[in-house]
């Protein structure tokens, strides 16, 4: 397994980024030797021809039919061989292999959730298990984001109201950066996730577990550990730096000035209103972006976390 | 003109003779012709897209658009494309007095057509028929019926425009040729009207069809 | 040759006098030196945009700009280096001044629709720059729905600024395919017009075939914004893959409209500085054609992860590589051209073989990005970034800097400080791969392009790139110094100050209004350095 | 030179073709709104579009002068009617060819999506939630 990468690649660690590794490095190296040709002519050619004195009449010739047609036909093929190189690939890339694990993935701004056959879901952290074939069935809920796993050679577009799909295998356990690749507003650069690759047997064993209900946790410990998993933290600090959002320190019980003028007591009313329906009532001085959560928390999960920020105190 | 040529008074310096001059403005104007064609092309596409995935809601759709008057308006195009070709035939034979006739009938033909296109817009306004999120109408079975309306007014809108570009450049011609600056050896400006005149035709030929026929 | 005109004709430049002769000028070297104005601007102001950018991204995580403000920064440097300057930049600041004189012409055929382009590039400008006054666009240059259909920024004048620079486009475009149709000096034929005109007429088929169709794509995205038309918009039942279709029609074809003049820039100055007939003219120029043709069908492939289906990813791809043979010829053929000839190493021969280069290496990068698989890594990552910076700037910029050291005499008549135009194409030739190289790396490595923050292990890289920027910019200050202060204090050129064979030499430097005294009659072809004994005449 | 340009100034065509070609186009007309009430299926487009494009070609060879005038108009005539042609085959090819290796489809998820609530900004609710996969 290789795990250092190469000058170019990361680490490739999927049954897919072999194949695009030696299709890349057949280019690149068919490109140095064009390079260090072309260069090197070029060198040569104004040291050998270079001016001394008058420029006297040069040499009439306007073609050589050999060398052009030579100079055509190479690369044509080389390029001819890239083509069906690249296209095969690429058909093994989309065609999913029938035994695939399903899992839904759904962007937005700015976070990835993830939903698993067995009824888990995971927000930012897509678990998998290795060598096992992981179908993603993907679409957005706002606008186009990209699902780019630099080390497994895959990405595909997340598209508003349209599923796209793909699929991977990964080779070996760990954790890989998921990153968003299509630009998608403020939070683009933030909108990363972890791929936690882990074997059969951690796999079952973490499905068991039913991430994401807080079973055994106090309500505060619980909204806590939503606030991570559920990507609050992308606009919300809890140290009280204004981010895309306000922050939650201390934000509980006090009077907030609303966009639209006039103000709210910031009260169990108003945060469960605030995640549910987030263009109800904007804070002066932010933007109506955040998405609703309708449907992505639970009530008990939307409890845990009022919990959680009511915990926050200055 | 302050070139050494003498040149007849409609000849820009920077030409050798009337000839080249009249040869490079239908070049010209059929590059800008070419452009125009793009230009709406951009829009058959959308239709062809869209009438592709949805062929059930098209033909539903299209059933709102009024037959009857899509076939005047396009009767009174092509009455129209035949005055102002008669009118540069008119002005190459040096009858200026027929050239103003003809293009006034072509400037009055013009008019009809927006007063019919007038009155279908309104009634589609009046039932909620609007582009986009502005639709209300209710009675098209089908995904999407706005799309078929959003596209409608794009389409029929852009052409609308279109013909207001000609009305206006064949009152430029008219004026002028009432000025008495135009002959049977200088004609060019009232030509390139016309090409105009006719692509605009040209672009109804189609869409009529497309929208009210076929839909 | 004439050489001795120039101390009894007037020109262009002093007569007419005052501010009004130059706004209602009919004159194309005026209207290209106006041009010129405009895009020099233009560059400015998107250069200090890419260096806030690339001062932004010199460490992780927020410096110097908040995320919002960064996102404008790159959508404002992408738009106005796209649409105010590399596309009007060599065909119609360059091209404008060049091409009549090239032709041994009076002027373009329409130079009233010539100032009207004008003005209508600095309505389109007024546009852009407004719409930076009202809460900048943040969409990226491209404008893709649904984001850009989303976001509160001012989307619409930013669209329609592009949409009326379209137009200013067009117009270039439709006057020189007619000017080099219609106004050839007479025996200039087909196959002597200097290949700079062969490249600015396959140019110029493009901007009128091409732009149209961002007209439209503009004005359905204004109409999508304003009422929801459902054609581009996913919530209203619209395609958003529909619309990158629809942009790319038009946008990469435009990738050439920018790279083609640039390539006829670089055939004039390899065939005059290696003082040689140009090696294979026809292939030259048939090959313009070419990539003008195929570049229409290619536009699928900025969209091979876009949920396009497969079959439209193999047509297209397969398309793609045939687009890069004609400008692997080229290449070659420059190479050629040096092979025996007398090689001299001013100023804009360095920018020359600073173009063949950077260019090579931004078409060979190209083909990493045209194989469908190697794609699917690389597509939006910084490895894009650094392959279209070596296209358009290492090609069409330093192209275009060649281009305007070749001709500065001729526009202005002055001769520019040798050693220090030497010592700004050292910098800005460095400067640019400490910058981008760097960036295919990041790319291969994951490095996902228009992010504002990024993960630590890219952190080495970025710092190298922001610190080739600076070098950049530095490079670029100084040619600025020396070209405004060769306008004042500058050495008087003479006509032909290069020993080039083309028509706008004959004439004095700068030429007088109407270009030529006489009618000049095409005696001999565009290089035929082999047969004419011409001197330099600095 | 001259000789050539009284010839081109002076191509006048008689006053009867111009009213043929006139009612020819009335005809045609007349000829598709009729057809259009007779039901081929899929034909239909296929009718209605040869008649416009016969119509169109009448116009562009007579109106226009294509027929009499340089070559070089017809040539940039086709050459526009040819890159439409590309834009709208091409952009097909992916419209109407995706989903072909896949037994999900991925078309719409919500055919007559009009998902914008009072704020753009906020594209709540019928995605994600929605399971059923429509064409």
């Amino acid at each position: 397994m290789d795990t250092t990468g190469t000058l170019f690649m990361p680490p490739g660690q999927s049954t897919l980024s072999g194949e695009v590794d030696s299709l890349f490095y057949f280019i690149f190296y068919m490109s140095v030797f064009f390079f260090v040709l072309i260069v090197a002519g070029t060198i040569i050619f104004v040291y050998r021809y270079r001016r001394r004195g008058k420029a006297g009449l040069t040499s009439g010739v306007s073609h050589n039919t050999t060398l052009e047609v030579t100079w055509t036909v190479i690369p044509l093929i080389l390029v001819l061989i890239i083509f069906v190189w690249g296209f095969k690939t690429y058909m093994r890339m989309n065609v999913v292999p029938k035994d695939a694990i399903e899992i839904k993935v759904t962007g937005q701004k700015w976070f990835w959730s993830f939903d698993y056959p067995e009824g888990a879901t995971t927000v930012n952290e897509l678990v998998v298990p290795v060598d096992k074939p992981i179908k993603l069935l993907m679409s957005s809920k706002d606008v186009i984001h990209s699902f780019f796993v630099p080390a497994f050679r895959m990405k595909m577009d997340v598209l508003p109201n349209r599923y796209t799909i793909t699929w991977f295998e990964a080779i070996g356990a760990g954790n890989y950066d998921l990153l968003c690749a299509e630009y998608c507003g403020k939070g683009h650069s933030e909108m990363l996730g972890k791929v936690k690759v882990v074997s059969d047997r951690e796999y079952a064993e973490w499905l068991e577990k039913g991430p994401g209900t807080g079973e055994g946790l106090n309500p505060v410990d619980f909204g806590a550990q939503l606030y991570k998993s559920k990507a609050c933290f992308t606009c919300h600090s809890v140290d009280g730096t204004p981010n895309i959002g306000p922050s939650f320190k201390g934000v509980y019980g006090h009077k907030a000035s609303l966009e639209k003028g006039g103000e709210t007591a910031v009260d169990e009313n108003y945060l469960r209103e605030s995640i549910l329906d987030p263009q109800a009532k904007i804070v002066a001085g932010y933007q109506p972006v955040m998405p609703t959560y309708q449907g992505v928390l639970k009530d008990k999960q939307i409890d845990a976390l009022i919990a959680y920020i009511k915990s926050l105190k200055e | 003109m302050t070139d050494a040529h003498s040149h007849q008074p409609y000849v820009a310096h920077h030409f050798t003779d009337a000839f080249q001059q009249r040869e490079a403005a239908k070049l010209g104007v059929w590059i800008f012709l070419l452009t125009e064609i793009l230009l709406f092309g951009g829009l058959f596409v959308a239709y062809s897209v869209f009438r592709a995935w949805n062929p059930d809601m098209f033909h539903n759709a299209h059933k709102f658009l009024d037959v009857r008057m899509g076939t005047l308006n396009t009767v009174v195009l092509i009455t129209s494309s035949v005055t102002v070709a008669l009118a540069i035939r008119a002005i190459q034979l040096g009858r200026k007095k027929q050239t103003i006739g003809l293009l006034v009938a072509t400037l009055v033909l013009a008019g009809v057509f927006l007063v019919v296109k007038y009155f279908e817009y309104s009634h589609k306004f009046h039932l909620g028929q609007l582009p986009g999120k502005y639709y209300t109408f209710t009675g098209v079975e089908g995904s999407n019926p706005h799309v078929f309306f959003s596209i409608y007014f794009a389409m029929t809108g852009l052409h609308g425009i279109h013909v207001l570009a000609g009305m206006a450049v064949i009152s430029w011609a008219l004026i002028n040729t009432m000025k008495g600056k135009y002959s049977s050896e200088y004609f060019t400006p009232i030509e390139m009207a016309g090409l105009y005149w006719h692509l605009v035709d040209m672009i109804w030929i189609f869409l009529f069809p497309l929208f009210y026929l076929v839909g | 040759m004439n050489n001795n005109e120039t101390a009894n004709s007037i020109s262009f430049l002093s007569e007419p006098k005052g501010l009004k002769s130059w706004l209602f000028t009919l004159d194309h070297k005026r209207i290209g030196i106006l041009y010129l104005g405009g895009i020099m601007f233009s560059f400015i102001l998107g250069g200090v945009f890419a260096m806030l950018i690339r001062l932004e991204l010199l460490r992780p995580g927020p410096d110097l700009v908040s995320a919002d403000t960064y996102n404008q920064l790159f959508t404002l440097h992408g738009a106005v280096m796209i649409f105010l300057f590399i596309i009007p930049g060599v065909p119609a600041a360059l091209g404008n001044f060049v091409l009549p004189l090239m032709l041994g012409a009076k002027d373009v055929a329409f130079p009233r629709l010539n100032l009207a382009s004008w003005y209508i590039y600095v309505v389109g400008a007024a546009f852009a720059l407004y719409s930076l006054h009202s809460g900048a666009v943040d969409t990226g240059w491209t404008f893709y729905t649904p984001y850009s259909v989303q976001t509160q920024t001012s989307v619409v004048s930013m669209t329609l600024a592009a949409f009326i620079l379209g137009f200013s486009s067009i117009f270039t475009g439709l006057n020189f395919i007619v000017t080099i149709h219609k106004l050839r000096a007479p025996g200039q034929t087909w196959f002597k017009l200097p290949l700079f005109v062969w490249a600015l007429y396959a140019t110029a088929i493009i901007q009128v075939l091409a732009t149209p169709v961002l007209g439209i794509t503009l004005l359905l995205l204004i109409l999508e914004r304003l009422f929801g038309i459902g054609i581009f918009d996913p919530a209203m039942g619209g395609d958003p893959v529909l619309y990158q279709h629809f942009f790319w029609f038009y946008s990469h074809p435009a990738v050439y409209i920018m790279i083609l003049p640039g390539m006829g820039i670089i055939s004039e100055l390899i065939s005059v500085f290696s003082h040689k007939k140009i090696f294979g003219y026809k292939a030259i120029a048939f090959s313009s054609f070419g990539i003008a043709l195929v570049s229409f069908l290619v536009w699928g492939h900025h969209m091979f992860v876009s949920g396009q289906s497969e079959i439209a990813a193999m047509i297209f791809s397969f398309l793609t590589f045939l687009v890069g043979i004609p400008s692997g010829i080229k290449v070659f053929n420059w190479l050629s051209t040096m092979y025996k000839g007398s090689i001299s190493l001013e100023t804009p021969m360095l920018y020359a073989l600073s173009f063949l280069v950077l260019f090579t290496i931004g078409g060979l990068t190209g083909i990493f990005l045209g194989a469908l698989s190697v794609d699917v890594h690389l597509h939006d990552t910084y490895f894009v970034v650094a392959h279209f910076h070596y296209v358009m700037m290492g090609g069409t910029v330093m192209a275009f800097l060649g281009g305007l050291h070749y001709w500065w005499p001729k526009m202005f008549g002055k001769l520019y400080s040798s050693l220090w135009s030497k010592i700004s194409v050292a910098l800005i030739f460095i400067g640019f791969n400490v910058t981008f190289f760097s960036q295919f790396i990041l790319g291969t490595k994951g490095m996902p392009r228009r992010y504002y923050n990024y993960l630590d292990q890219f952190q080495p890289l970025h710092a190298f790139s922001t610190v080739g920027s600076w070098i950049l910019g530095l490079g670029f200050l100084i040619m600025f110094v020396y070209l405004i202060h060769s306008l004042f204090r500058g050495r008087r050129s003479g006509p032909n100050p290069w020993g080039a064979l083309t028509f706008e030499w004959t004439t004095p430097s700068p030429p007088p209004t109407y270009n030529f005294k006489e009618t000049p009659r095409l005696t001999h072809g565009p290089y035929d350095f082999d047969k004419i004994a011409v001197e330099e005449t600095k | 030179m001259t000789a050539e340009s009284a010839e081109h100034t002076k191509h006048i065509l008689p006053l009867r073709l111009y009213l043929a070609v006139g009612g020819a186009l009335i005809v045609l007309t007349a000829v598709t709104v009729a057809v259009s009430f007779l039901h081929f299926g899929g034909w239909n487009v296929v009718v209605a579009l040869s008649i416009a494009a016969i119509k169109a070609t009448l116009v562009a060879m007579f109106f226009m002068h294509l027929k009499y005038d340089n070559k070089l108009y017809l040539f940039i005539f086709i050459v526009a009617v040819l890159f439409l042609a590309v834009f709208i085959v091409f952009t097909m090819f992916d419209t109407m060819t995706r989903d072909q290796i896949y037994d999900v489809k991925a078309g719409p998820i919500t055919p007559d999506a009009t998902i914008y609530q009072s704020n753009p900004a906020d594209t709540s609710g019928t995605v994600a939630d929605s399971t059923s996969v429509h064409r």
